[in-house]
């Protein structure tokens, strides 16, 4: 089939345009500060991402009291790290296991826990993952080379409140003696959106 | 609304080609246009649920053939219009040419850290008992509202189990529409695959949806 | 599929502006395109459901952004590609490559008028009795098939009433993928509007569709 | 709300060369054959349109057998006036009366009765009027001037299938003794379709 070009180049350069102006006027205006806006970009390149997410997984992998007060209260335990606040005000985790594994998407728009993994690649904002991730949630895992025997139950949330999913995935068997520090480093972002898992050779 | 950002269950949208190495902002617009939106976002002029009506409102069309932080700048450019922050004529121009309305809240650079930290949560007060219990069956309603609404289209008329009870929660429903907060319960509700996709669904999968109680009959 | 195609009860194309003033054709490519589409119909080289499903694969936005004979070129080009009439590069470079196909049918203008007048009815010789009755209630299967289908999503897992027997026709999932004809009775199903948009239904209103026992189940 | 402007002149001329490039070899190529071409252009735009179906309704307004037999028989009755073939071999035709109202449209694609017909107008094959019809029907009415009163039930056909409607409307009260032939010049495409209303004064 003839895959019609989508002409990328221009339409960008459109766009360039039109958030620069946008952004002189408002700072113009006095809506918005600059340095307010690079402290919010710097926030989000250097400090808030998914490293927050690994240092949560890590820890319920060591300390099982921390771990039970994860699953059950996600918000105080993830906070407790340091870890809140926008984005990541009302927090749910999900816990993966032999049996049951735990994809999160957001169908609507694309509803994220920022906090604990920063803001969401491209492919999760995209329609495609929206489109199928809740139809065709296998076929989706295979495209991240995820394949997932039938006895295991797919669980798909689909994030269309304000409460944000986070997967914790399962530890590798072989990592039990791991520090947390040396665990944190094998935690992927995606397996804590669920599109992934975690081995001991990342 | 039944817009083009209600994805669940479309077909057609080609491979997800995931790209391991992409940064955490592909172009350098993308980066002004998050920061504008976010510190815009903290004026207080609209609250979350308009910001996302704003982004759905975009050519159903248009939606598709763009990308996230250009829906972000189209929701950010309606608002702004709407809520006479700024003209058509200052957007053309891509100069003041009025005098802008005082705000009560404007982002510093020192306020950046508190209030992402803060954030702005949605519970609200738990007032009385939830209307479902965990286990109890629902039905979702058939709803299909010109405005804003959080209940996907894949997932309405369908048959669920309560799995959680969240709490309370605003509406978005009402709030978009700037009516009221109409805090209520909200859920998780399970849907089993073939309850959602018929013969079409996978083997062994389900999907939880986050639902407020004017969504819900009990089944 | 669950295509862009599927547009009823979706929210957000704009107003229906219809021009009392058209021309039957707008631009010259148009009227090309509507007659090479029709003689390339006629060499029996696809059948009507698969030149739909053509249509249908375009990319979802790229649909919602151009126009029925775009859509038309799209279905066509896909469609000689695909049957190797024509190559990719012959495409591009806009002259014959390779050795045509023999096509068995090819339409002259003396053919025209006839061929036109005969049309092709998807109708098939009735076998047995119609499985429902005119009166009876049926409710749609909940389907999400990845190909070609004329039961809409609106129309899924609703509860409707035999409204008309048409007869028994061509069965377009399976004609379209080039199965079988799959020949079955064809109904008018009469939905009433609640049952169809619930509370935001318009008062006094329903829909027929036309929907073949493949799609039905007794209510 | 900004509308972004969707750029056609460019997009309608390279739409135009892919389709004179996709004729020209066609014709080289020995598939399509150039007159036969012109013959079909020239068919739907002089012989084959609504005053087709305009003389079907003026004859059923006219003839009460005629009109029995169009409502059992729409093919047969239909094709008895030399109107029959392509997008209109299983005919089907609506009779609207002082309460019930018919409304035609194909929300899958853009199907429509050509013989009595012709091609569909623009507004029948866009996206708005496919949306709507069947979900918002007397608001589409509204915008084609049709204001009915609730007591008169609203009828949309989906044209899913391969069976072709077309709507017998309302003759005015004030043209009993027209002729069959007056009366086929105030019957509009639009009636025909259900998104318009006959009157006397056309």
């Amino acid at each position: 089939m003839p895959h019609d070009g989508h002409d990328n180049g221009s339409k960008l350069s459109e766009t360039e345009l039109r958030v620069r102006a946008l952004e002189s006027l408002l700072i113009e205006k006095g809506y918005v500060d600059h340095a307010a806006l690079d402290q919010l970009i710097e926030t989000y390149e250097t400090k808030v991402g998914p490293r927050n997410g690994a240092r949560v997984i890590a820890k319920a992998w060591t300390d099982p009291e921390y771990k039970s007060w994860l699953l059950s209260d996600a918000t105080a335990a993830i906070a407790s790290l340091g870890y809140s606040g926008r984005q990541g005000e009302d927090m749910v985790v999900l816990e993966n296991t032999a049996k049951v594994h735990n994809l999160v998407v957001c169908t609507l728009c694309s509803c994220y826990p920022w906090p604990v993994l920063g803001l969401p690649p491209t492919w999760y904002k995209a329609a495609p993952y929206r489109a199928r991730a809740v139809s065709q949630p296998r076929a989706v895992l295979k495209e991240f080379g995820v394949e997932l025997s039938e006895d295991v139950e797919v669980r798909v949330w689909d994030s269309t409140a304000e409460t944000r999913y986070l997967v914790l995935p399962m530890q590798p068997s072989n990592t039990n003696n791991w520090s947390e520090d040396r665990l944190a480093e094998i935690v992927t972002r995606d397996s804590m959106i669920g599109t992934g898992l975690v081995g001991s050779n990342a | 609304m039944n817009g083009a950002h209600d994805l669940g269950g479309s077909h057609g949208h080609g491979p997800i080609n995931p790209d391991p190495n992409e940064p955490l902002f592909s172009q350098e617009w993308e980066r002004r246009c998050f920061a504008v939106t976010l510190a815009m976002g903290f004026t207080g002029q609209w609250n979350i649920d308009q910001a996302r009506f704003a982004r759905e409102t975009m050519r159903p069309g248009k939606y598709l053939e763009t990308t996230y932080y250009e829906h972000w700048l189209h929701g950010l450019e309606s608002l702004l219009l709407d809520r006479k922050l700024i003209s058509q004529s200052e957007l053309k121009s891509k100069k003041a040419q009025n005098t802008p309305k005082t705000l009560s809240r404007i982002l510093k650079a020192e306020d950046v850290a508190p209030a992402l930290e803060k954030g702005g949560s949605a519970r609200r007060q738990e007032v009385g008992n939830a209307k479902f219990s965990i286990g109890d069956f629902v039905i979702t309603k058939n709803i299909h509202p010109a405005n804003h609404t959080r209940l996907p289209r894949y997932v309405r008329g369908r048959r669920g189990k309560i799995d959680r009870i969240h709490g309370v929660f605003v509406f978005p429903d009402t709030n978009s529409a700037g009516l009221s907060e109409k805090p209520q319960w909200l859920y998780a509700v399970r849907f089993e695959g073939e309850e959602l996709w018929g013969e079409d669904a996978e083997p062994n999968s389900c999907t939880y949806v986050d639902l407020w109680d004017d969504y819900l009959e009990q089944a």
